[in-house]
């Protein structure tokens, strides 16, 4: 099938601002958007730029705002998007050029909640033990990939950068909720501070961005839940 | 702090719920502007029960609706010196309103009553 | 821009960034990377790290050194592989006590489960021995490693992209990278520098490598005129979802999956009788290409079936989740009702630059190395694989190597002074840059880069033969020469993509014309290198590492000896 | 990087966004009433008179449909608030977040439409 895509572009080098660009590509139904933007790149443009790297939605390189809405461009399908799809760079972080961003702030913000293992007691000879129910309870939010799709399709980041962001949450979360790590405390009071879980107001564009299906509106609201328990 | 002010929308919300939806019901639903009139404030205002009533809803809604919009303008006003102009002006305006609203329930003598 | 450091370590995937924790303790580091840390192909890995804890039933690193050695058809050096087996275990541990969440045995031990060509008891019996963090432990590593390393602060150069290696006298001086943000040509000059740019899958058309998956560092290696070691094994992996090459971990066979043709047949049955499906993979890959040939692949096309059903739902979204989800997302199929169509996929480079078991790069048949250049990880050929991978020992070999390699560095840092820089030390990389940026053809990259990958795909795959290799190596000409005579569209300085893959396909063309040639010399069947024309290993002649160099006259071959310790080959049945 | 008020509009977000735009407008829109009912009841100070006629005011018929929105705002504001409150509270309803949203909006359906109509009775008059 043949399919239009929209593009927007802009490169800050001789850009004074943004402008579409229209390609028209053939293609099979079943082919990811990324294989679209590899054919104009390999056989029309080359001066499209965007990032990509596995191919398979596991590296997190080409979030991108898709028809609208936040995904990575290797996991959705050309049969879901139909035949004039619109492709633009994520909202909220400066764009570097064309479908590329400036990502730098997004990982200062996960810098921010300290996401390493904390621990003060001795280390054991072999493992630390762990049940299953206990590894269980934070095993949605290890599967980030720090693509960046719930961050750049949050309102409420849109309005506030200063708000921390569900990816750096979902980090949190993932060593709050490990049995094993002592950090909690410290981590629970960078969250608490004025830009962090009390800026997410529960609107859920980071759950359908995610492309890895985390419900990062519920990890966001068992930290909240985790702080109002700990200071009453 | 935010924790607080997070908690308190929450908690301000449930008891509003019946508060609000009460009033909703008995002033605008049974009663209607039509046979609202000064006589009919005036008699409610007579039992201490609806002055403690609607003295709770003012606060509780007043102060849930203000917190609501110092939660927009930190989100919308970007400019630092707005941001601080706007909360300021709010919380003053606030306190007025606070002022005006509780004079009028606490000290209210009907008229000829 | 001209930077200096104790050591550079070029690559942050698993093998670079356990290098830089193992070595940013001592020296002042800096870890130069094409992509951010956490987008490294590493991520990718699903299956899991194989180390005989022995969690689940008696393990012995002894058994695992046997099974490694006799899964590469005895062509890996032993030495190493004992250290790799050996290690494997305290550096599980060391990714625990970092916090990696793996998945737990009903008494919170870490879980383990059968992989692929590990066995008990020297080849008795699949043993549970690749411990597993559901099926994204490769992801974990690298979230687990990345972690570490802000922790510990590690310094990092995102997105620039390797250009050149710096080596004056005999010594290594640094390196050149340009900043994909500005185009700029950053020196970084340093006393020890380690590669670990992992592979080079994308040589293929059908891979489940990444994109990013070029071979550079091997490239540029070769280029200075260090050789590749084994270039000739590259190992397909029997389970890539058809057409797309997305892998299906072998953990899925691990699990219980079964293979089969368009008969329902379980065609295992009668290559490896007892380890049936779990089988190495350069066994399973050339039984489904034999399915294939035989007329047995499903509706007459190229591909066979991999059949989940028998695991579940349940086992299926808590073991293997994310395999779950690729056959959804990108065939549609429901793996616990349907069968999934399959293809062998280009996978991983047993090859790569030659080094010694404490990471220094070695240059040639004495095993002489070159003072201050390291290399770990998928680049790197230790040589612990031999002629075939087993499953879950790429990860044991990134991170025992890259640790190795570190401490190796962090001494030499200590005892050594900066090589002086060379005169114009980015000449090199500035003239390639011009050059490629001068490219005024008319040619679109992709054709030829498509052109590289179908007939590598076709000619020098699975099952190879003399006059096919002799046709890719024509084919490879034809490639550089239309290579000279692409366009480049972007001839801007910042966020130049374009230039940088159009420098990658420079060394792919190199990476591939080493394969081949160490394809076309090797007259013998072993492992992953399956000559048609030569069906069976001769240990009497071909029982030695191959080592390809870069001449103007084209590629030179050398080969060295093969290091024995514990076990004689044998013949390799299973 | 600054996010233009359209660009709130054309992100195309599910039943949370909606909820949220929602929930923000009817919260703004009841606040303003608030303030302005404050003001007109403290005309109640200044004798029947005073306040009769402020009252004479909210009879015309553009205040009388002014008031039924304002019925509607508060009922959507609170059922959705209830929303917001289950989901704060018991994190595990998060997954059933959508179905959560239609219930309020069921809800609202059911209990606002017989409630406007019967509030707009007047106008038949
Ligand atoms: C789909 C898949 C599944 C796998 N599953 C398993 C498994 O279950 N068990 C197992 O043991 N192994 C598995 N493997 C193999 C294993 O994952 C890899 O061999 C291993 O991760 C390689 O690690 P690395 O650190 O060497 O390289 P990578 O993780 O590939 O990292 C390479 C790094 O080098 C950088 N780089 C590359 N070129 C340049 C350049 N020019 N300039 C600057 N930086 C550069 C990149 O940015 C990246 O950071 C799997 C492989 C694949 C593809
Ligand atoms: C009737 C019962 C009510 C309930 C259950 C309720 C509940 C809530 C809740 C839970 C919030 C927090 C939303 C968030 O943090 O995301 C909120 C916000 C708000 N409420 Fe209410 N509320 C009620 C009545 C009112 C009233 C009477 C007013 C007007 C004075 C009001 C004005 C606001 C405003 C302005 C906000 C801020 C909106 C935002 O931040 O998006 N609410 N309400
Ligand atoms: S939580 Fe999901 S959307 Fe957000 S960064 Fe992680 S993977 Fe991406
Ligand atoms: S979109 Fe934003 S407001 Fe919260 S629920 Fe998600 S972080
Ligand atoms: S290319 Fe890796 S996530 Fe899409």
């Amino acid at each position: 099938m043949k399919v239009t895509l929209k593009i927007k572009r802009f490169n800050p080098e001789k850009d004074e601002k943004p402008w579409w660009a229209e390609y028209t590509v053939e293609a099979e139904p079943t082919d990811r958007l990324l294989d679209a933007l590899n054919a104009i790149k390999w056989y029309q443009d080359g001066t499209l730029s965007f990032r990509r790297s596995c191919m398979h939605g596991v590296c997190g390189s080409d979030a991108m705002l898709i028809n609208g809405s936040n995904a990575l461009a290797c996991k959705v399908l050309l049969k879901n998007l139909g035949e004039n799809i619109k492709v633009e760079p994520m909202r909220g972080f400066r764009v570097a050029r064309d479908l590329m961003v400036d990502l730098e702030p997004f990982f200062d913000k996960y810098k921010q909640v300290k996401p390493y293992f904390i621990t003060h007691s001795v280390t054991p000879e072999k493992e630390r033990q762990q049940s299953p129910a206990e590894r269980e309870r934070f095993d949605d939010t290890t599967k980030c990939i720090l693509c960046g799709a719930c961050t750049t399709s949050c309102p409420s980041f849109w309005a506030n950068p200063e708000y921390i962001g569900p990816a750096a949450i979902v980090n949190a979360h993932r060593f709050v909720f490990d049995s094993r790590d002592e950090g909690r405390e410290e981590r629970l009071e960078i969250l608490n501070h004025r830009d962090g879980v009390w800026r997410c107001r529960t609107i859920f564009n980071c759950v359908e961005a995610c492309p890895r299906g985390i419900n990062v509106t519920r990890a966001i609201g068992e930290v909240k839940k985790a702080l109002m328990f700990r200071k009453l | 702090m935010e924790l607080y002010a997070w908690l308190f929308m929450r908690v301000s919300g449930i008891v509003l719920l019946f508060l609000a939806l009460g009033h909703l019901l008995i002033m605008h639903v049974i009663h209607n502007v039509e046979t609202i009139d000064y006589h009919f404030v005036a008699h409610r205002f007579m039992t201490p029960f609806w002055r403690t009533y609607d003295l709770v809803m003012l606060w509780l809604a007043l102060l849930h609706g203000l917190n609501g919009a110092r939660t927009l303008i930190e989100d919308y006003v970007g400019v630092r010196g707005w941001r601080v102009f706007s909360l300021a002006s709010l919380y003053i305006l606030g306190f007025i309103f606070l002022a005006l609203g509780s004079l009028v329930i606490l000290t209210f003598q009907p008229v000829g009553g | 821009m001209y930077q200096r450091y104790d050591a550079v370590i070029v690559g942050a995937g698993g093998a670079g960034l356990m290098a830089a924790l193992n070595l940013s303790a001592q020296a002042r580091v800096a870890v130069v990377s094409k992509l951010y840390p956490v987008r490294s192909h590493t991520g990718a890995a699903q299956g899991g790290i194989g180390a005989a804890l022995g969690n689940l039933e008696e393990d012995h690193w002894e058994w695992h050194m046997f099974d490694t050695v006799k899964g590469g058809d005895y062509l890996a050096d032993q030495d190493a592989v004992e250290i790799l087996c050996r290690e494997a275990i305290e550096t599980v541990y060391e990714l625990e006590h970092w916090g990696l969440p793996f998945s737990r045995t009903p008494e919170g031990k870490i879980a383990q489960r059968p992989f692929g060509g590990h066995t008990r008891d020297y080849g008795k019996a699949p043993v549970r021995r690749s411990c597993y963090a559901a099926d994204r432990t490769g992801h974990m590593i690298l979230q687990t490693l990345y972690q570490q390393c802000i922790k510990n602060e590690v310094h990092f150069y995102d997105e620039f992209h390797l250009l050149d290696l710096l080596i004056e006298n005999g010594r290594t001086a640094g390196v050149v990278a340009m900043s994909l943000a500005t185009g700029e040509l950053y020196t970084f000059h340093a006393k020890a520098v380690l590669f670990a740019t992992g592979g080079c899958g994308r040589i293929y058309r059908v891979s489940s490598n990444a994109l990013a998956l070029t071979g550079d560092g091997m490239a540029v290696a070769l280029r200075r005129g260090i050789p590749l070691e084994d270039m000739e094994f590259f190992q397909f992996h029997p389970t890539g979802i058809y057409k797309l090459g997305i892998l299906l971990s072998e953990a899925a066979r691990g699990e219980g999956g079964i293979l089969r043709n368009k008969d329902g047949e379980r065609f295992m049955e009668r290559y490896a009788p007892s380890l049936l499906d779990l089988a190495p993979r350069d066994m399973v890959s050339r039984a489904i290409y034999r399915e294939l040939e035989e007329g047995r692949g499903i509706g007459g096309k190229d591909y066979v079936h991999l059949d989940l059903r028998q695991l579940g739902r349940e086992v299926l979204d808590t073991k293997l989740p994310d395999i779950t989800d690729f056959v959804r997302t990108y065939m549609g199929i429901e793996p616990a009702t349907e069968l999934i169509p399959i293809q062998p996929t280009a996978h991983y480079a047993m090859g790569g630059i030659p080094t010694d078991v404490e990471g220094r790069v070695v240059v040639d048949e004495k095993n002489t190395p070159l003072p201050g250049f390291y290399a770990a990880g998928e680049c790197a050929c230790v040589s612990v694989h031999g002629a075939n991978r087993l499953g879950t020992n790429s990860l044991v070999d990134i991170l025992v190597f890259g640790r190795r390699g570190a401490r190796h560095a962090a001494k030499f840092v200590r005892e050594n002074d900066w090589a002086p820089l060379p005169a114009k030390a980015d000449e090199r990389a500035q003239q390639l840059v011009a050059e490629r940026m001068g490219a005024q053809g008319d040619e679109h990259q992709g054709t030829i880069r498509d052109l590289l990958r179908d007939e590598m795909m076709a000619k020098a795959s699975v099952f190879r033969d003399a006059s096919r290799l002799a046709l890719m190596r024509e084919k490879l000409r034809e490639t550089r020469a239309r290579y000279s005579e692409i366009k480049l569209e972007d001839r801007g300085a910042r966020y130049n993509t374009e230039l940088l893959e159009l420098i990658e396909l420079g060394g792919m063309i190199d990476i591939a014309e080493t394969l081949v040639e160490g394809a076309l010399a090797r007259q013998e069947s072993r492992g992953a290198h399956s000559r048609e024309d030569f069906p069976k290993r001769n240990d009497a002649q071909w029982l030695k590492h191959s080592l390809a160099y870069k001449t103007p006259e084209g590629i030179q071959l050398r080969y060295k000896p093969v290091t024995i310790t514990k076990f004689e080959p044998k013949e390799r049945k299973y | 990087m600054t996010i233009k008020p359209l660009e709130y509009l054309t992100y195309r977000g599910k039943a949370g966004m909606w909820a949220w735009i929602l929930h923000r407008l009817t919260g703004v829109g009841v606040l303003m009433f608030l303030l302005a009912h404050i003001l007109d009841t403290a005309a109640i100070g200044w004798g029947p008179a005073a306040y009769n006629r402020m009252i004479e005011l909210y009879r015309m018929p553009v205040f009388r449909v002014g008031e039924v929105a304002l019925a509607g705002a508060v009922l959507f504001h609170a059922l959705n608030g209830v929303r917001i409150i289950i989901l704060d509270f018991w994190p595990e309803t998060m997954t059933a977040e959508k179905k959560l949203f239609a219930g309020v909006v069921t809800l609202f359906a059911v209990v606002y439409l017989p409630m406007a109509i019967y509030m707009l009775r007047f106008l038949a008059h």
